[in-house]
């Protein structure tokens, strides 16, 4: 145990686990738990759709403790990664192996929203400092809202806020939006309409598809028929790529748009089909800040690939950490002084400067995105510094 | 709704209808003749769409990739039955659940090992890579198609092989009492090899047909088995012209939900099975009840 | 008249040792959550409403020889219920939630049975695979229960006859584990007394030759649907106490990989026995744990385990010391 | 079992059928059979193969509805009662395939058939070990059949001779007032014949019995009735000796054998 970053093998983590129970039967002081290595757990997809996203993830995380000399707070890291097969079922299972066998000090995950429901019911019971990297789900910073969970990532709602006030700025008088009919996909419409509606514009409708099928064809030969000046859409992955592609080969006259992820990680796959689409997102290509570039320069040394908004948020994720564990100088207990200082941290993103809102989600510059030549080129920054509404949450 | 639209809603019924046949015939005539319930059918699909990936990739062809699809499912299906389900024809139906849930395992951890689990995209063949408008402000994808032709040419190919062929007599008459091909003089082996290939190569067939269409990632079959099970259902076990017209009907009332109902999409199917199964208990064109 | 002695039916333990070995399991399930840290019990709480899925399966599957695809859904249904009947905030004893859960579970089981038992085989399997999706797609498609991504509920108080059970935070789970193991336990038991009944050698006639049950004058489709019924009430005191155990619902838990999983333990205890699934469902939590530490490639070990069991050992774990080959497989169309 | 009850004649006719049709598709597998079966009276129906035998048993049995005609049990209506309700009311068969349950013992396998009797739910739900009456009826029944001596062995142990003398035990456990024996002899040797025939004359004392056979000899030795059946038609019906004496019958079917 002498490299900073514990790349545990499977032997090794076994024996942490041995170590574990062996901890949780014995009471310890916390004279000694202080000098004992910081346990992060990481509970992200490493199999099935997601594995890259977890695995970007995972080197966002562990690029922020190299740069901090392998110490947070003071305090040396030991990681517990853990496959969530992006299952929400095992979702609570999961969750309580790395909180309740391994004893893990911080919880860092995940990308499906559906086990983030799952590791939030744990992690609320528990009081498990948790940032979450990926997962958009609204409820996890409004209603649901705890003390001890943060978001360095975004809420479906904002992205797809940001796509309907540039609409209606630039004077798009009716538009619709498309999506999977799941919480994701109701919750950034539910952005889209108020933002274009704070535009100036009027929504229109809502058109869905049962989550995740990808038989677009239905709903494609309808849009003629709405009159609409715009539509926006919100999916992601295979169901974009899918999406856009159709779209473009329908003929469709109505000008495209949508939230960031229809075209995030998507371009290879989409190809000509996505030329000229207009997303909002808090992240983009052609950044060109000193932090970014730095950051981008250094992912692709670790990862031996382009960095992406994963990877950013990531990051982003184990900077908020470093920042609350140094004002404890490494004492996760004082649990006060650690999330007031991590609600108060300015974080120097690679997208730019976010904080956390009242309810711990990112406030954060939405940049509106135009595809040119297969990269999400920044056009403007639509919203700046914008916060999600969290209603409903008390804290 | 305009009429135009629902025009092009037609079409896209049609084509997702004959998708659905190409996979559910498979289905029906294994479980038919060969009474082996195979959940991994809709893991058969994914292969096929990979292996259109894989191919179209390797060689830049899709043309080279289909039969490659057809072939391999030949292969694969007779390999899946001389060497597992032979052996389990006369175990309980909870064995052969069980063993097709483990494939539908070991095909997607295989697929995850071989290929990973990205989605990725096929192209559409160059020269097909065109739209053509069909109603004002709606063009239909020229491989759309291609899709629906080559869909109609198997499924005409499948009618004459079961009804014009001594084969197809066999399988018509083992499907409708099982019994039957050990008493025709036939080795009875060889036509469980046959039904299985040939049911193998559809669903290969008919996910490399699909894959400019659908693109390819991980799980892509599991919803198509269910929606083929409902097809098989309400056509009747075994009958392959049963599972035509039923996917036809499936793919009409899935697509028009989907574009006039979309809450009640997801349940329309179902409740019609349900009618069918109060109303015919062994389908609409169901020989012989099980 | 001369006296007969009647065997015990089939899937009960036949040896005095059996007996034993289950008595000891139970008290060792008993006194465990004392010796082992919390996470296990908890662990073991888990295996045992995954068992208490599997039994009622047994119900149909050992029994009767109804092989469901839909069963789980009436788990998932039930964990739903709990869910929906439950103000925010405010919650509700057990006397409550329970018999409301296997209520409603056991309604939609008696319902989907109605349609499903008309048809056997194969068309049994599909229509009872294609109800339990239709019942998944109303929790994953509307807004009714949270959608696609769940939704929490206030956990059920464990109390009755007045009595609360009121434990400190730090125990709350050994009040969770105890009613667990007393449904575990309970739901065994009864299952045993009703297939010594006549309604259980009924079902063991339906599962070997259900054509000549009806030539002899049983209505089989009345007696099947009863055990349907009753099997999905079962499968909805699981699911209330998944709900119990988690405070957690999300419509994966209705989906059909549920019944999968829980045949793969009837499969892997073994079909000629009661206490089988019970111990398939220790084996595989067992086995995913080990698993999970093993390897990334949790499906391919799955996968695998699977089809060895099938091949290698069709009678299950509960097969392995038993030479009582009378009950094989193979004489069930007898 | 089966006391003639004392306010019924000894020969009282007990189930009868009026013009009783069956086609599958274009096939006409039963033409307008009418006849009538009596207590204490063994009335065998005999054909050639394809003659529509085992489809009559079938139809009266309730496993086929039938396409015209009806089906009387001591003058009331049972045509639309499904397999089970025939059985409770009173007609029950054999089956030409030997259909016990074989993991289980004579005894068991014919309990059950027994038990099927006490109907309502609440019984069903009594200990299985504890009913007495069951275990009488099922004595009896047992028996009656000759099989007291193998009443603990497993059903699959028997050979084949006594396996079609538990089917019939088991059909008897059920109480029945009609007794359809399709082919009771089927594969057996000379000597199990001989025991099956002195059973079946006993049963017919107290039931109504239908008997499909093959065996020409037997069934001119002990029906007391007989119907032929050509084409799904009744070609002839009287004693063994008008049959037998049929210009008709001898024509079409017996050929030499008379």
């Amino acid at each position: 145990m002498t490299t900073p970053i514990q790349r545990l093998n499977r032997r090794a983590l076994i024996k942490a686990g041995a170590a574990t129970v062996a901890a949780s039967v014995i009471p310890t002081r916390w004279a000694i738990a202080q000098t004992k290595p910081l346990k992060v757990g990481l509970m992200l997809p490493y199999s099935g759709t997601f594995a890259q996203l977890g695995e970007n993830i995972t080197h966002g995380v562990e690029m922020v403790l190299a740069e901090k000399g392998g110490k947070l707070g003071g305090r040396e890291v030991q990681f517990v990664k853990l496959d969530d097969e992006s299952k929400p079922e095992l979702g609570p299972q999961n969750a309580e192996r790395l909180v309740k066998r391994d004893g893990v000090d911080v919880l860092i995950g995940t990308v499906h929203s559906g086990v983030q429901m799952g590791i939030h019911k744990v992690v609320k019971e528990s009081g498990t400092l948790t940032l979450v990297p990926n997962a958009g789900n609204a409820a996890v910073t409004r209603d649901l809202c705890a003390k001890n969970v943060f978001r360095t990532s975004f809420t479906n709602w904002q992205p797809a806020y940001a796509m309907g006030l540039a609409l209606g700025k630039k004077g798009v008088k009716k538009a619709s939006w498309i999506t999977w009919d799941y919480a994701a996909g109701t919750e950034s419409a539910e952005g889209f309409k108020q933002g274009l509606e704070a535009g100036g514009g009027q929504f229109v409708s809502l058109l869905t598809l049962k989550f995740p099928e990808t038989n677009f064809q239905p709903l494609l030969a309808q849009i003629q028929g709405l009159g609409v000046d715009a539509i926006g859409a919100f999916f992601s992955g295979g169901g974009a790529v899918q999406f856009v592609k159709d779209y473009a080969a329908a003929g469709i006259k109505v000008p495209l748009c949508g939230s960031g992820f229809l075209t995030e990680g998507t371009l290879g796959g989409q190809g000509a089909a996505a030329d000229g689409i207009e997303t909002a997102l808090h992240y983009g290509d052609g950044l060109d800040t000193p932090k970014n570039n730095a950051f981008r320069a250094a992912f692709k040394a670790k990862a031996n690939r382009e960095a992406d908004v994963f990877a950013v948020q990531g990051y982003d994720a184990a900077q908020l950490l470093a920042a609350g564990l140094e004002a404890v100088k490494g004492n996760i207990e004082d649990e006060k002084t650690l999330h007031a200082a991590m609600e108060k941290a300015k974080i120097d993103s690679p997208r730019g400067a976010i904080t956390m809102s009242p309810q711990h989600n990112v406030v954060q510059d939405i940049y509106l995105r135009k595809v040119t030549n297969g990269q999400n080129k920044i056009v403007s920054t639509i919203a700046a510094q914008l916060a999600d509404p969290g209603t409903g949450c008390k804290i | 709704m305009t009429l135009s639209s629902f025009l092009a809603q037609i079409l896209n019924s049609l084509q997702y209808g004959l998708l659905l046949f190409l996979i559910s015939s498979g289905l029906t005539l294994i479980f038919g003749v060969l009474g082996v319930i195979n959940l991994a059918h809709g893991s058969l699909y994914m292969i096929g769409a990979y292996t259109a990936f894989v191919v179209a990739r390797a060689v830049g062809s899709l043309w080279i990739a289909l039969p490659v699809a057809m072939l391999g499912g030949i292969l694969l299906g007779s390999l899946l039955e001389r060497f597992l389900f032979r052996y389990f024809y006369k175990r309980e139906h909870l064995d052969q659940v069980l063993l097709t849930f483990a494939l539908i395992l070991l095909f997607e951890e295989g697929r995850s090992l071989l290929v990973g689990n990205d989605f990725y995209s096929v192209p559409i063949p160059a020269a097909l890579d065109f739209s053509i408008p069909i109603v004002e402000g709606f063009s239909y994808a020229a491989y759309r198609f291609v899709v629906i032709v080559c869909c109609l040419v198997l499924a005409a190919a499948l009618f004459v092989w079961i009804e014009r062929t001594k084969m197809g007599a066999i399988i018509r008459a083992a499907a409708e009492r099982p019994e039957m091909v050990d008493a025709l003089g036939i080795d009875p082996r060889r036509v469980h090899l046959t039904v299985f290939a040939v049911g193998t190569a559809l669903a290969l067939t008919a996910g490399a047909l699909n894959a400019p269409l659908s693109s390819v990632y991980p799980n892509m079959g599991d919803n198509l088995l269910i929606i083929s099970f409902v097809v098989v259902v309400i056509g009747g076990l075994g009958s392959v012209s049963g599972a035509f017209w039923s996917a036809l009907l499936i793919g009409l009332i899935d697509t028009m939900g989907k574009a006039y109902a979309p809450k009640a999409s997801g349940l329309a199917i179902y409740v019609l099975m349900a009618i069918v199964l109060l109303w015919r208990p062994n389908g609409l064109f169901g020989q012989r009840g099980t | 008249m001369i006296e007969v002695p009647l065997r015990t039916t089939r899937l009960l333990p036949h040896t005095l040792l059996g007996r034993i070995g289950l008595v000891v399991l139970a008290a060792a399930i008993t006194v465990l959550p004392w010796l082992v840290p919390s996470y296990y019990a908890e662990l073991v709480t888990s295996a045992m409403i995954a068992a208490m899925l599997a039994l009622s399966m047994q119900l149909l599957v050992g029994a009767t020889g109804l092989v469901s695809l839909g069963h789980g859904a009436f788990y998932g249904l039930a964990a739903y219920v709990v869910y929906l009947i439950s103000p925010e905030n405010v919650a509700l004893p057990i006397w409550i939630t329970l018999p409301v859960a296997m209520l409603v579970a056991g309604a939609a089981a008696c319902v989907v049975g109605l349609f499903s038992l008309r048809t056997t085989g194969f068309f049994f399997l599909m229509v009872t695979l294609a109800f339990g999706q239709m019942i998944f797609f109303v929790f994953h498609d509307t807004k009714l229960g949270g959608g696609t991504d769940g939704a929490y509920l206030t956990k059920p108080l464990i109390s009755a006859f007045g009595a609360t059970l009121d434990l400190p935070r730090k125990q709350k789970y050994l009040g969770t584990y105890y009613v667990a193991l007393v449904q575990l336990v309970a739901m065994y038991l009864g299952l045993a007394m009703l297939l010594q009944t006549l309604f259980g050698r009924a079902l063991e006639g339906i599962r070997v030759n259900e054509h000549r049950m009806r030539a002899i004058g049983f209505d089989t489709f009345k007696i099947k649907l009863i055990a349907f019924t009753l099997a999905g009430a079962l499968a909805g005191a699981a699911g209330h106490m998944w709900a119990l155990h988690r405070g957690f619902v999300n419509p994966e838990i209705v989906g059909w990989h549920q019944s999968a999983e829980a045949l793969l333990m009837i499969l892997l205890g073994g079909l000629g026995s009661l206490h089988g699934p019970i111990l398939g469902a220790l084996a595989l939590t067992g086995l995913g744990e080990v698993a999970q530490l093993l390897t990334e490639r949790k499906l391919l070990v799955e996968g695998l385990v699977i089809l060895a069991v099938v091949i290698l050992l069709p009678r299950g774990l509960a097969g392995l010391g038993s030479r009582n080959t009378s009950n094989g497989a193979g004489d069930r169309h007898g | 079992m089966g006391d003639p009850a004392a306010t019924t004649p000894a020969n009282a006719l007990v189930l009868c059928t009026e013009g009783l049709s069956k086609s599958f598709g274009g096939l006409q597998a039963t033409r307008d059979v009418s006849l009538s079966l009596h207590r204490n009276e063994l009335h065998a129906v005999i054909g050639p193969n394809g003659a529509g035998k085992s489809t009559l048993v079938n139809l009266l049995a309730g496993e086929f509805t039938p396409s015209a005609g009806r089906i009387l049990l001591e003058g009331r209506d049972i045509t639309s009662l499904n397999v089970w309700q025939r059985t409770r009311a009173g007609v029950a068969r054999s089956f030409q395939r030997t259909n016990i349950f074989l993991p289980l013992t004579v005894h068991e396998n014919v309990r059950l058939a027994a038990q099927a009797r006490t109907g309502t739910l609440a019984s069903l739900l009594s200990r299985a070990a504890n009913s007495r009456t069951l275990f009488e009826i099922t004595d009896l029944a047992i028996e009656r059949v000759g099989l007291t001596q193998s009443r603990l062995r497993p059903s699959g142990e028997l050979s084949h001779g006594e396996q079609r003398q538990l089917e019939i035990a088991m059909t008897l456990a059920t109480d029945p007032k009609v007794l359809l024996l399709d082919e009771p002899l089927a594969g057996m040797g000379q000597e199990e014949g001989e025991r099956i025939s002195a059973l079946l004359k006993s049963l017919a004392r107290d039931h109504a019995v239908l008997l499909i056979e093959h065996d020409m000899d037997f069934v001119f030795k002990v029906a007391d009735v007989m119907t032929v059946l050509v084409e799904g038609a009744v070609l002839a019906s009287g004693t063994p000796q008008s049959v037998r004496e049929s210009a008709a019958v001898q024509a079409a079917y017996l050929g030499g054998h008379a």
